[in-house]
């Protein structure tokens, strides 16, 4: 085991955390490489601006990603075979943990983690040889229609409709918070191409492109006051016959297959943990006359509950990533890691927006124009603060609210079904 | 007046409630949206209703009513959520002013707006104040005010220097003051002011504990005006849930069918309730010119936390669509951190009051030994 | 309004609160009077064993209800043509608070609060007769039997059969949680007397003797290992006719009519108050060494937060008791009450036990003649604090749990029925 | 070793886990309450399985094992709340005297019982410690150690003077020394020691960095030790209040059928898990002879926090029958109590955490500088 000793304190606040502490030396030298290119691959500007809350542009994601692919490192969970890097499960998560904690633009899930898998598992070889490479280069933008108007977590009882024309289906429908649809150029989704007795029957899952005649894009602003989700609507929408996802009727269980990739994936302990530093170094803005946060016992305990609770749930991501035999079993890790990461995630949001006192009273480019700096924080920390607030109410409701989790937890412990 | 009789409305406090509820009532989401940070006709319908002058002498043209008046009326108004800056003019400097016996006749009819500057809105001042220096015909003023509740309709400016021991009173086009405009989270007008040189001899309109009386007194009043600005914008925010959740279903069934979620509405109900007893003891504790702080800082407190929960609650119970601009209650959620910035967070609330407990344990030991 | 002035820190710190600046001088002169009478009337060695969370012994209520009896305070909420004082629900309150204030025993809800009004407002004028001067002398001891054992929470599942019999009801059946029965004079309970459609109805009160044969009580240990619960059986009870309450059938009624009024008086708040300031002395205690208390930012905040609750509690309780317009409704204010109340008794004894730190290790007669003192309390401080947290979770429990009290508040507000 | 080797456990550590979780499973929660504070059967079962010794060195009949082994055993032993002072002789006084070379051949075949005292138990030493004057014949000691995991059957003592550099290892006959028994809120025994008079020269073991080493492994060991305990405490009382929710109705269905109440069950497994985790990262950091006091503190901050929140939760879900002695449930609350006390509370816990933060912060602010 290697020597577990303190923060080196002279170091940079982001190189330091305890996960080193659980790595070998193997993967310290590879999380030394990664962080190297990270910080190469990405302008400091552009680091600076989602550190501080903002969202990355599209052509700031395209850059990375082209980058990202020209070293093969756009897609490491993905057989070899298929392009992927043959990493381990904790050089994934060590890689996946320096994205965040680099604060570059990170991988849009859509096409990485979502349709790519399922398209190498359940595609036809022309969907793998037609979609793939996309992926793999960045090149292509996805989005997800899976949510309808009135869906919300109870995806079975989607309406939209793929009516079987002999050689296309006729699509009609709506679809609701797709993310980023207003820049993406594919799309997957789950429609209905059979009446069946059970809800989740009669779902298939196809892929099209964006430009296809018929989608029309309708923009969602979210209580952020920005645009990232979307509504979709298909009108007579004419998709290929080969644009269906391997079986008609399975779309169910490949949605299935494909939102438990998605929920190993959201713990954000990366920026969860930039977030621990970010309130360190509040502590030291002195927002608030004559109250130096660093002696604030008050103060000082939040941060420690919430380190706390951030370890705690970075052991469990590896237990349940090393898949040892005393893990959380397949069922119930993915949602004791979103409810717990969720709970982080947001008091986080919360403890860093309370300690910005009053400041968070004032928010918006006028606000960010108006104040150089606010103590010793540029003005811009504090609105993306306040970003990252307002949006981070979303990380207990997308993906399985905690009702849905907590609802998932309680079938796995008790035998009485609800 | 015992707190039992206060909380029993006396008729004029009873027909403003009421001429308030009935107001606010009609005015709607969309009306609001669409006037941004300021309604100049609703300005002057307040106005019309005496409502600017609610607190300041009828020798004014003010109704010389109390704390209890403002709480029920400025409820009504965080029911509705408008952006004017009622608490700041028509609270804050009109209570202020009426304390030091000011002319406030151009605030009460409407015709102007007041923004106090380093005191009262934040209730705790904020984090920078305004330095004085006496000069040849006046005081020169200096350094900036980060946070102060004014637009482009603001008149004129109330300024407590740092220390609150001087107080000015400047026409928005007192030569030296520089405003730099901003926009709160909740879509009302915030602005930066920069002072830099003299100003006239008579706009320093009080001094020493004749200037602390009255900052204090805007100060209380503003708490008292913030707690039922914040238990109005809760209460709306619990009715917007539950009809929300009563009218949407999923997985066949009304969302309010489910318990875990009728639970969650149970809790708003408890915070709403600590909200409105805040509220009234808010308004109680104002109802003088002593100095209601350690009530105050509870209120603070409390009422903050309450706003967090309740805020964060009812966009949970909303699922996806409390996460759009398109439905209120992402407004009222904004409003109710544009509040608990004003109130000092409930961490700075209760750091207030944990030095005051402090002090008690440490008397008390010393009484002990 | 009285000038708000802040605390007069010279005086004893049970003297202090804000509640007195909430009263008009002649409150604050009633309150003062209630005071000297309670300290007068009840030996300062028993109050301190009250104060430190110890229950008080049966001859210890009997001696304090006599000399309240004589006084004419046993029963201050009855119409005075009963034998109550008269006083408005204010005095009410402050009586009230003040028995908590000043640690005295305590009236026994079950006589005074509970079958009292019952049998006023509904008994005969023989029940009346016979029953009601024992309560108020504190002569009889009263116990409650409702629960039974599955039902908890669904009283209106009782099993217990009262069979007319002609000249008596023929009882047989068990209760449980029947706190005081093993010293108890006689009994008021539920029992079905006729099957009905409707589960509440055909369930009648019966108010008896607990010496009638046919009765055994067995002690329900509880998890603070004292014994105040109990199970009651009766095999074979002969209930005189007249023992029947009211109307048969109507026990339903009665019981929520009864509920109703034990709802409005579990607040505690005198308690809780004093608590407030137990945590004040703890930070004195020095029980850690090399922490200052009355220095810690984190457990000043516990102690401003806790506080902040209790005055709104404190708040919330008048305004109900006032029944001002603006107030909860009765239907929703005894379960707010019940809600808030519970939290913050249970907040109490936790950041009490938490401040005892190691010592809530210990525990029972054997630990306090081990120690003297610890730090600068007496050892039966801690031992009482580890009771009042034990048996103090049975707040959120009895009388309808925290989830039955949200299940009412939930549907006030919602128009669904679950 | 690696984190991740170390989730796998070795095939001798697997052995032990498994003997373990079956003895522990033939032991009946009435065979606990039977046996008071201490059952010498079991004790001896114990030594019969090695586990006295599972930390010692093969020279004294021991496994050599370490904390890995450790924290599956320990998971156990709080499974089934067993009140033998295991944790207290066999982890943390076998294991500082084996960092020292001492013999513990009769610690280890279960013929000896040691107890710690002013170290290991509770983790943060206690508020009270013994000072040694130097004397004639060896040391003079004084002064109290209120609490201490001793029983009757207590042999020896393990004594870390106040600042620890001084270590005595003391039969329970020495002159000077009033032990004074007492009852743990769990049912364990524990005892005040009293200290007055003069001890042997060789009662003294260790002195300066040596004495500060070994009690800093004997801590290191404790706090691994309780999260284990704690985690196998808190994975059985989720256990007894799921079976008990599934067998109990009310209102006409199962207990189990409520969703207030499964959200409450699923809020214990993500707890468990937590404290699982945190278990494991304990024993991880314990395999060695570094300190992990900057995890630690956290593994006892969350532990603690876990410990509180099933407990109560746990009772409240058994509703009434929770607060009976009859039921197991309210058993395991008493011993997550104890538990808590000995980890030095959640509160304790993060200020010692919240300590070095400050430190942190401190310099980075240098740094910045």
């Amino acid at each position: 085991m290697p020597e577990v000793r303190d923060h080196d304190h002279g170091a940079p606040a982001e190189e330091r955390d305890h996960i080193d502490l659980l790595l070998d030396d193997d993967l310290r030298a590879f999380r030394r490489d990664v962080r190297a290119f990270l910080r190469g691959a990405v302008p400091e500007e552009t680091r600076n601006r989602i550190d501080r809350g903002y969202a990355a542009t599209k052509s700031e994601i395209a850059d990375f990603l082209a980058k990202l692919s020209a070293r093969g490192w756009t897609a490491p969970a993905w057989p070899v075979e298929y392009g992927g890097t043959g990493w381990t499960q904790l050089q994934r998560m060590v890689f996946s943990s320096e994205l965040a904690r680099n604060a570059v633009p990170g991988i849009p899930p859509f096409g990485v983690s979502m349709i790519g898998p399922v398209l190498y598992t359940f595609g036809t070889q022309a969907q793998k040889d037609t979609y793939l490479p996309g992926i793999l280069s960045g090149k292509d933008f996805w989005c997800q229609g899976f949510s309808e108007p009135g869906s919300g977590s109870d995806l079975a009882s989607l309406r939209t409709r793929a009516e079987d024309r002999g050689d296309h289906y006729l699509l009609n429908g709506q679809k609701i918070w797709t993310s980023k649809a207003h820049y993406a150029d594919r799309i997957f989704l789950l429609a209905r191409t059979d009446e069946a007795p059970r809800k989740q029957g009669g779902i298939s899952m196809f892929v099209l492109d964006m430009d296809t005649p018929g989608i029309t894009v309708k923009p969602i602003i979210a209580i952020d006051m920005n645009h990232s989700l979307n509504e979709v609507f298909f009108e007579d929408v004419k998709v290929p016959v080969d644009g269906l996802v391997g079986e008609r009727g399975k779309g169910w269980n490949y949605a299935k297959f494909l939102l438990g990739n998605e929920r190993t994936g959201i713990t954000n302990v990366g920026r969860c943990r930039r977030q621990v530093e970010r309130l360190k170094r509040l502590a030291r803005a002195d927002l608030t006359p004559g109250v130096d946060l660093s002696k604030d016992g008050a103060f000082l305990r939040d941060l420690a509950r919430v380190e706390a609770d951030l370890t705690a749930l970075e052991i469990t991501e590896i237990r349940i990533l090393s898949q040892g035999k005393n893990g959380p079993s397949a069922m119930t890790g993915p949602s004791v890691l979103k409810l717990a990461s969720a709970q982080i995630q947001q008091t986080l949001a919360e403890l860093i927006v309370s300690t910005l006192g009053l400041y968070a009273a004032g928010r918006g480019a006028g606000f960010v124009d108006a104040f150089d700096d606010i103590g010793d924080l540029p003005s811009d920390f504090v609105d993306g603060a306040l970003n990252e607030y307002l949006f981070g109410r979303s990380v207990s409701i997308y993906g399985g609210t905690n009702q849905i989790q907590r609802d998932i937890l309680a079938r796995s412990a008790l035998e009485t079904r609800p | 007046m015992t707190f039992l009789e206060h909380l029993t409305p006396s008729d004029e406090t009873g027909m403003i409630r009421d001429a308030a509820d009935k107001w606010a009532a009609g005015i709607s989401d969309a009306d609001v949206r669409r006037s941004g940070g300021f309604a100049p006709g609703r300005w002057s319908e307040m106005a019309a209703m005496g409502w600017h002058g609610l607190l300041a002498d009828p020798d004014h043209g003010g109704l010389g009513l109390g704390p209890d008046a403002l709480s029920l009326l400025c409820q009504a108004i965080g029911r509705a959520r408008l952006p004017e800056p009622f608490v700041a003019s028509s609270v804050v400097c009109v209570g202020t002013l009426t304390a030091l016996g000011q002319d406030v006749t151009a605030l009460v009819d409407g015709s102007a707006i007041a923004a106090p500057a380093g005191f009262g809105l934040p209730c705790d001042g904020g984090p920078s104040g305004v330095t004085a220096t006496a000069g040849a015909e006046g005081h020169n003023l200096s350094d900036m005010i980060d946070i102060c509740e004014s637009g482009p309709d603001t008149s004129e400016f109330l300024v407590a220097t740092a220390g609150g021991d001087g107080l000015f009173r400047l026409p928005r086009s007192t030569p030296g003051l520089t405003i730099t405009h901003y926009g709160a989270i909740d879509g009302r007008n915030l602005a930066r002011l920069s002072f830099d040189g003299p100003v006239p001899a008579d706009a320093l309109i009080a001094t020493g504990d004749a200037a602390r009386a009255a900052i204090r007194r805007g100060t209380t009043l503003a708490v008292s005006a913030l707690a039922a600005d914040a238990t109005g914008t809760i209460e709306k925010a619990t009715e917007l849930t539950t009809a929300y959740l009563d009218e949407r279903s999923q997985f066949g069934k009304p969302l309010a069918a489910f318990q875990s979620l009728r639970h969650m509405v149970a809790d708003l109900l408890v915070e709403l309730e600590a909200s409105r007893s805040m509220a009234e003891l808010a308004a109680f504790a104002a109802s003088d010119d002593g100095d209601p702080k350690h009530l105050h800082d509870r209120v603070r407190a409390r009422i903050c936390r309450a706003a967090q929960s309740v805020g964060q609650n009812a966009i949970q119970l909303h699922g996806g669509m409390g996460m759009t601009d398109e439905m209120a209650i992402g407004h009222y959620f904004r409003r109710l951190i544009f509040l608990q910035a004003m109130m000092g967070q409930e961490a700075g609330a209760l750091r207030d009051r944990a030095t005051t407990l402090a002090r008690d344990i440490e008397m008390q030991r010393e009484v002990a030994q």
